[in-house]
């Protein structure tokens, strides 16, 4: 196949395969050989285009034309690519998981939970690979919808509320928000395709360029900016590896990709750095990260903790990016990855610990990690990542961010860093900490997780500890991003 | 009221009288006052005069529910057929120049059988309309 | 302006207003539709009375006559009126069916017999 | 040959129809006759709308009299988009109708059904295509006369008392057009729609005028249920059988908006009606309030039909208001919604149509578990809901764009926010029904039967698959919609 068709194939693999497991919804273990093989027919389609893309090559494809001008179109750049690889790949990792977590707890309609799941990655897939804002737009919704039945997986009342707040947050933000932005984009712009450089020229006066960016990153509310945040600790309420892989990597970092992506192809990092009415972004990021970070600090629930510690990790990404500088944009990127592997690790962990106890509360994991070693190892190599401790990937991203930083002379941004280092600490370390030096309670009966579920944790906490030492893909494609 | 006498036969004799006298106004249409419309309600009229006369039930057997129906539809299809008789031989819909050699003709052909077409209609919609109203009376009556 | 010299105007003005104030007024279904009938009866009005020329004929050619009343109202008003039967018949028909599912015509009477749930008698 | 005659088949076609099936009197034959004269409409009109693409305008003389003294049958881009409409809709509603009306109705009644579908729908296409003003009333008179016949046709009693308040506020509308037009005709001496829009220029006496502009106004608002003149059209909606109300809910109000946008923009004159007169102002606060107020509503309704109906009044305020923006992109906003709203609004009340069919009601308690009992139904609401929405992706969303842009173009900022915020009310009604449907149990003693038959499931996906359809490619909805609005903004009818 040629890389434009390749392209075409990233949704459409992982649509086909909702169809083939709604298909083979009476047989279990075929419907698992489903997911497993449209999740490595997906990666290896994804892999395929690393090569032309490192290359310099920007495959793509148009579809049909939506509006006069803009089209549902795709174009591979350096920063879909990473996302795509990143979210295919772990979707591998978590399909093993899901096998185990589904099958171990006894959930109801694992059907319906493997085709969502399966649309899901089509709709990531097509954000990651959109060439215009109408294309973002559409799969972005598709996003949100395709979810709902996820988070809503239970079907009791706490579902029913989670999942309201999770769509009233993510469609109203969107519909209010990014909707009009697009459209006042199209008016000054005339065009919605993704440009390096930015698209919308002198257009604009410099104020209203300020509350343009506002509807952006606001309006995304997958960034999960604070106000706009709530949506993930409500999200909580699916099952884990739900929250693993949409609520840590696909969701969320489709939200950030695409706050990422607006600034650096929509607006265009050269045209609005130095202008005074962009300069509250890095206010509202960093107030998000300390803010978050405390509110983890406070949450005894894990799942509810790891939420929050996720909005906070969210920011770093928008902080980094809305610094305009190279550098920091590409620590923006790596985080994309860095974060993605350490989180669903952390996940991962949370979900083995409810399926071999289920226990749920931080109070409640005292001398755990003696039963589950593997588990509680993994979930150690995960938060010390997170904190910025190598070997582990995290530090990478985080040097390129504190190297923006210093090289923008934003000494609030670093102070900002350095303290939610420390509050990062604060909320892991004495999970760790309690998990393996205090002594555990004596009626606790349980070994590990089943086998699915700590092979794939061990998988993704190998991945942070590998990707610290090979760092290079993600580099290349970073460098190329802010370079372009 | 059914058995009076006088009524009865006044009301046979007159009404051949009355349905020639819609006759008349129908065909009198082209060049002076009348037409379908009047000539079919004078139509109705004497029906309806004769179920008042020898009650309902004589007048469904002599016109029954299911003709009075076809009457309706039968007329206006016999219009619309006008329409799409012109069409057929050339015209326009509901072009009566073409139905005859002379145009002049045409239009009092095409005309004739437009009107004959609203006669059968209103006929049949005037006796429908006084079938449904009336007859709910004698239904509730039976019941 | 001529008040006087505009009298079918006031004439069709007042049945209009009086029609529409009728159905809007009256709660009795069959007197609404009645008011219905004067309301539309104010439109034949208002077209037929400017087609009529002062000492105007039927529009038929013949000898001797000049001045001819516009025909086209009337013929318009004659679709108007068959139109005018037809809603009156139909509306008249739903009347009896209301009145036979309801064992009422007067609006209230019915609207609190759906709400209550009452069946007809 | 017959190309030319296409302006008169459209109409005579369905006319003729109707008698035939009364002649039938047999339900079978009847509904194959009303399929084959649907889709042979829905082909007339393409074949009407591809002519007027190549050739321009159709003007075609009913009698060979020649306008402005015979009714004349003008196409153009404007009418023809909405004779596909009309086609399109009945095509996908006749076929459904067979289960539907079997299911409903009185077996010695269905014929009438078909003959009264047939009157109405030539009733429609009678209104979109002529060219006359009068005839345009006599139309609208043999549409409305059939649909409240429709309408009475319902199983419930209520139906009756719902047919009998349409009857009587659609003919006051019917009236207030016809008053509007013999003022009209008073002024200009013509009937003929274009004859007269030329003549309007030379009238220097405003007040019958403005009179009759402010009786057609009325008069067509009611028909279309312009808020606050909706009132008769939650209970028609809800009452009337499901093919009923899934035609008239796609169709109806759409022709009669197209009537109103038709003597705005051809016969009086944009210019005249929304410079010199307050006109834009008016339309604009009823349509605003008619998106957010009657979307309140239908959050609170418990019966789908009624909370779908009020959804309808809600997006005939979307597109009204794309008339009062009286921009090309607002235009072309109001126009496609139209056809997307139509689409949308079929293929929801097709669907709700199957579960009344099987559960009797559509009440809220009733469809509580739906998702399991009638997967493809309760998917395809949600699919069709999220259009209503305007989720890109679906045929909603493309309407809404060009209203937002049509907002931004004239720099009305709060309106764009108004109707992007109006329709996440949308989401909370549209969303009722996904928690009972999915997250639900079905409430005990409801009857557990599965889904629709294939011959009402079939057409609504149609529509459903449609919705989406036109959501990613709009070559077709959205060109068809910027040549109506060329017509409109061009100034000759």
């Amino acid at each position: 196949m040629t890389p434009d068709a390749v392209v075409l194939a990233a949704p459409a693999i992982p649509a086909a395969g909702a169809v083939a497991i709604a298909l083979l919804g009476a047989r279990p273990n075929l419907r698992e050989a489903a997911t497993l093989a449209s999740a490595a027919a997906l990666f290896l389609a994804v892999l395929s285009l690393l090569g032309p893309v490192l290359d310099g090559a920007r495959p793509g494809a148009v579809l049909m034309e939506i509006l006069p001008g803009v089209a549902l179109a795709f174009r591979v750049e350096p920063l879909g690519m990473l996302f795509a690889l990143v979210a295919s790949g772990l979707w591998i990792v978590n399909s093993v998981y899901s096998i185990g977590y589904m099958r171990g707890n006894g959930e109801s309609h694992q059907t319906r939970f493997y085709v969502c799941f399966a649309l899901a990655l089509a709709s990531t897939m097509g954000i990651a690979f959109s060439a215009n804002l109408l294309t973002l737009f559409i799969f972005y919704e598709a996003l949100t919808l395709i979810t709902y039945p996820l988070v809503t997986h239970h079907g009791d009342y706490e579902a029913r509320r989670g999942g309201r707040t999770y769509l009233g947050v993510l469609l109203g933000t969107s519909i209010l928000l990014l909707l009009p932005a697009i459209a006042v984009t199209w008016a000054v712009a005339g065009t919605l395709d993704f440009v390096p450089g930015g698209i919308l020229g002198r257009g604009m006066s410099n104020s209203a360029i300020g509350g343009l960016l506002a509807l952006y990153v606001f309006g995304i509310g997958k960034a999960a900016l604070m106000p706009f945040h709530r949506w993930l600790p409500a999200a909580m309420v699916a099952p884990t590896p739900v929250s693993a892989l949409l609520h840590a990597v696909a969701v969320v970092k489709a939200g950030v990709f695409s706050v990422v992506k607006v600034i650096v192809y929509v607006f265009g990092i050269e045209e609005i750095a130095g202008l005074k009415s962009v300069d509250w972004l890095p206010f509202v990021s960093g107030f998000t990260i300390i803010a978050a970070s405390i509110v983890a600090l406070r949450s005894d629930n894990l799942k509810r903790r790891l939420a929050y510690s996720t909005v906070s990790q969210l920011s770093y990404v928008v902080l980094s990016v809305s610094l305009l500088a190279p550098l920091s944009v590409m620590g923006a990127a790596l985080h994309i990855v860095a974060h993605a592997v350490s989180k669903i690790t952390l996940f991962f962990a949370a979900g083995a610990i409810y399926t071999a106890s289920h226990k749920t509360e931080v109070s409640q994991l005292d001398g755990i990690g003696l039963r589950m070693p593997w588990t509680m190892g993994a979930f150690t190599v995960g938060a010390l990542s997170l904190i910025g401790v190598p070997p582990a990937v995290g530090f990478v991203s985080k040097w390129f961010i504190f190297q923006g930083a210093a090289a923008t002379g934003q000494y609030l941004v670093m102070t900002v860093l350095g303290a939610s280092a420390l509050l990062n600490a604060a909320y892991f370390l004495p999970i760790v900490y309690a998990a393996f030096f205090r002594t555990p309670p004596q009626d606790a009966g349980h070994g590990e997780a089943p086998l699915p579920m700590v092979l794939a944790l061990l998988a993704t906490a190998a991945l942070t500890v590998g990707l610290f030492f090979y760092p290079d893909i993600p580099l290349a494609l970073a460098r190329q991003l802010a370079g372009s | 009221m059914r058995s009076d006498l006088v009524l009865r036969v006044i009301a046979k004799l007159l009404i051949p009288f009355v349905l020639l006298f819609a006759l008349y106004v129908q065909f009198h249409g082209d060049f002076g006052p009348g037409g379908g419309f009047q000539a079919g309600v004078i139509i109705a009229a004497a029906m309806i005069f004769y179920a008042i006369v020898f009650g309902l039930p004589a007048a469904r057997r002599m016109v029954p529910d299911r003709a009075v129906e076809a009457m309706v539809a039968a007329g206006v299809l016999i219009y619309a057929g006008v329409g799409v008789a012109g069409l057929l031989l050339g015209g326009n819909y509901l072009d009566y120049f073409v139905l005859d050699r002379v145009p002049a003709h045409g239009q009092e052909r095409g005309i004739f059988w437009v009107e004959a077409g609203v006669a059968v209609t209103v006929s049949g919609v005037m006796l429908k309309i006084f079938y449904m109203f009336a007859g709910r009376r004698s239904d509730a009556d039976d019941a | 302006m001529n008040f006087a010299g505009h009298y079918s105007y006031w004439i069709t003005v007042f049945l209009m207003i009086a029609g529409l104030y009728v159905v809007i007024a009256r709660g009795n279904l069959i007197k609404k539709l009645i008011g219905l009938g004067i309301f539309q009866t104010s439109v034949y009005l208002l077209y037929i009375a400017p087609g009529k020329l002062i000492g105007g004929t039927a529009p038929i050619i013949a000898s001797g006559f000049g001045t001819y009343s516009n025909p086209l109202p009337h013929v318009l008003i004659l679709t108007a009126i068959v139109v005018g039967v037809a809603t009156l018949a139909l509306g008249l028909a739903i009347v009896v069916r209301i009145h036979e599912a309801y064992g009422s015509i007067e609006e209230d009477e019915i609207l609190d017999r759906d709400l209550t749930g009452q069946e007809g008698r | 040959m017959i190309g030319e005659h296409l302006p008169a088949l459209q109409v005579v076609v369905p006319l003729v129809a109707a008698p035939l099936i009364v002649l039938l009197r047999s339900a079978p034959l009847a509904w194959l006759l009303a399929v084959g004269v649907s889709w042979a409409s829905l082909v007339i009109a393409v074949a009407l709308l591809l002519q007027v693409q190549s050739g321009g305008v159709i003007s075609y003389a009913i009698g060979s009299w020649p306008p402005p003294w015979g009714i004349e049958y003008r196409v153009d881009a404007l009418n023809a988009y909405v004779l596909v409409l009309v086609g399109l809709v009945a095509s996908v509603v006749a076929p459904y109708a067979r289960s539907s009306v079997a299911a409903e109705l009185p077996r010695e009644r269905h014929y009438l059904f078909y003959c009264m579908y047939m009157l109405c729908l030539a009733g429609l296409l009678g209104i979109a295509i002529t060219g006359d003003a009068f005839n345009l009333f006599v139309f609208l008179e043999i549409s409305s006369l059939s649909t409240y016949v429709l309408i009475a046709l319902g199983r419930n009693r209520r139906a009756l008392l719902a047919a009998y308040q349409y009857l009587i506020m659609g003919t006051i509308g019917a009236t207030f057009y016809v008053i509007g037009i013999g003022l009209l005709y008073l002024m200009t001496g013509t009937l003929n729609l274009a004859d007269m829009a030329s003549r309007l220029r030379e009238v220097h006496e405003l007040r019958p005028v403005l009179a009759a502009l402010a009786f057609i106004t009325v008069g067509v608002s009611l028909k279309l249920a312009l808020f606050p003149l909706h009132f008769w059209l939650p209970n028609a909606y809800a009452c009337a059988p499901s093919p009923v109300t899934a035609f008239l809910a796609a169709t109806a109000t759409k022709v009669s908006v197209y009537v109103l946008l038709r003597f705005y923009f051809s016969v009086f004159g944009a210019a005249f009606v929304f410079e010199r007169l307050p006109m834009r102002g008016l339309v604009l606060t009823l349509s605003v309030l008619a998106a957010v107020t009657a979307s309140f509503v239908a959050v609170f309704q418990q019966d789908l039909k009624r909370m779908f109906a009020y959804s309808s009044v809600a997006q005939i305020g979307y597109i009204t208001l794309g008339i009062a923006l009286v921009n090309e992109n607002g235009l072309a906003g109001a126009v496609v919604h139209l056809f997307n709203h139509g689409v949308t609004k079929a293929a929801l009340f097709l669907l709700v149509g199957g579960i009344a069919l099987r559960t009797g009601q559509v009440t809220f308690e009733r469809v509580a578990g739906l998702g399991r009992r009638m997967p493809l139904t309760s998917l395809g609401i949600v699919i069709a809901g999220l259009s209503l929405i305007g989720t890109p992706g679906t045929a909603g969303f493309i309407s809404k764009w060009y209203l937002v842009l049509g907002a931004l173009d004239r720099g009305e900022w709060w309106l764009a926010a108004l109707i992007v915020a109006s329709s996440l009310i949308a989401v909370a009604y549209v969303w009722r029904f996904v928690e009972a449907a999915y997250l639900r149990e079905p409430a005990p003693g409801v009857a557990g039967s599965g889904e629709a038959p294939d011959g009402m499931l079939v057409p609504a996906w149609l529509m459903v698959a449609a919705c989406v359809y036109f959501g990613l490619d709009t070559s077709y909805s959205l060109g068809g919609a910027r040549a109506a609005v060329a017509v409109l903004l061009g100034g000759a009818p």
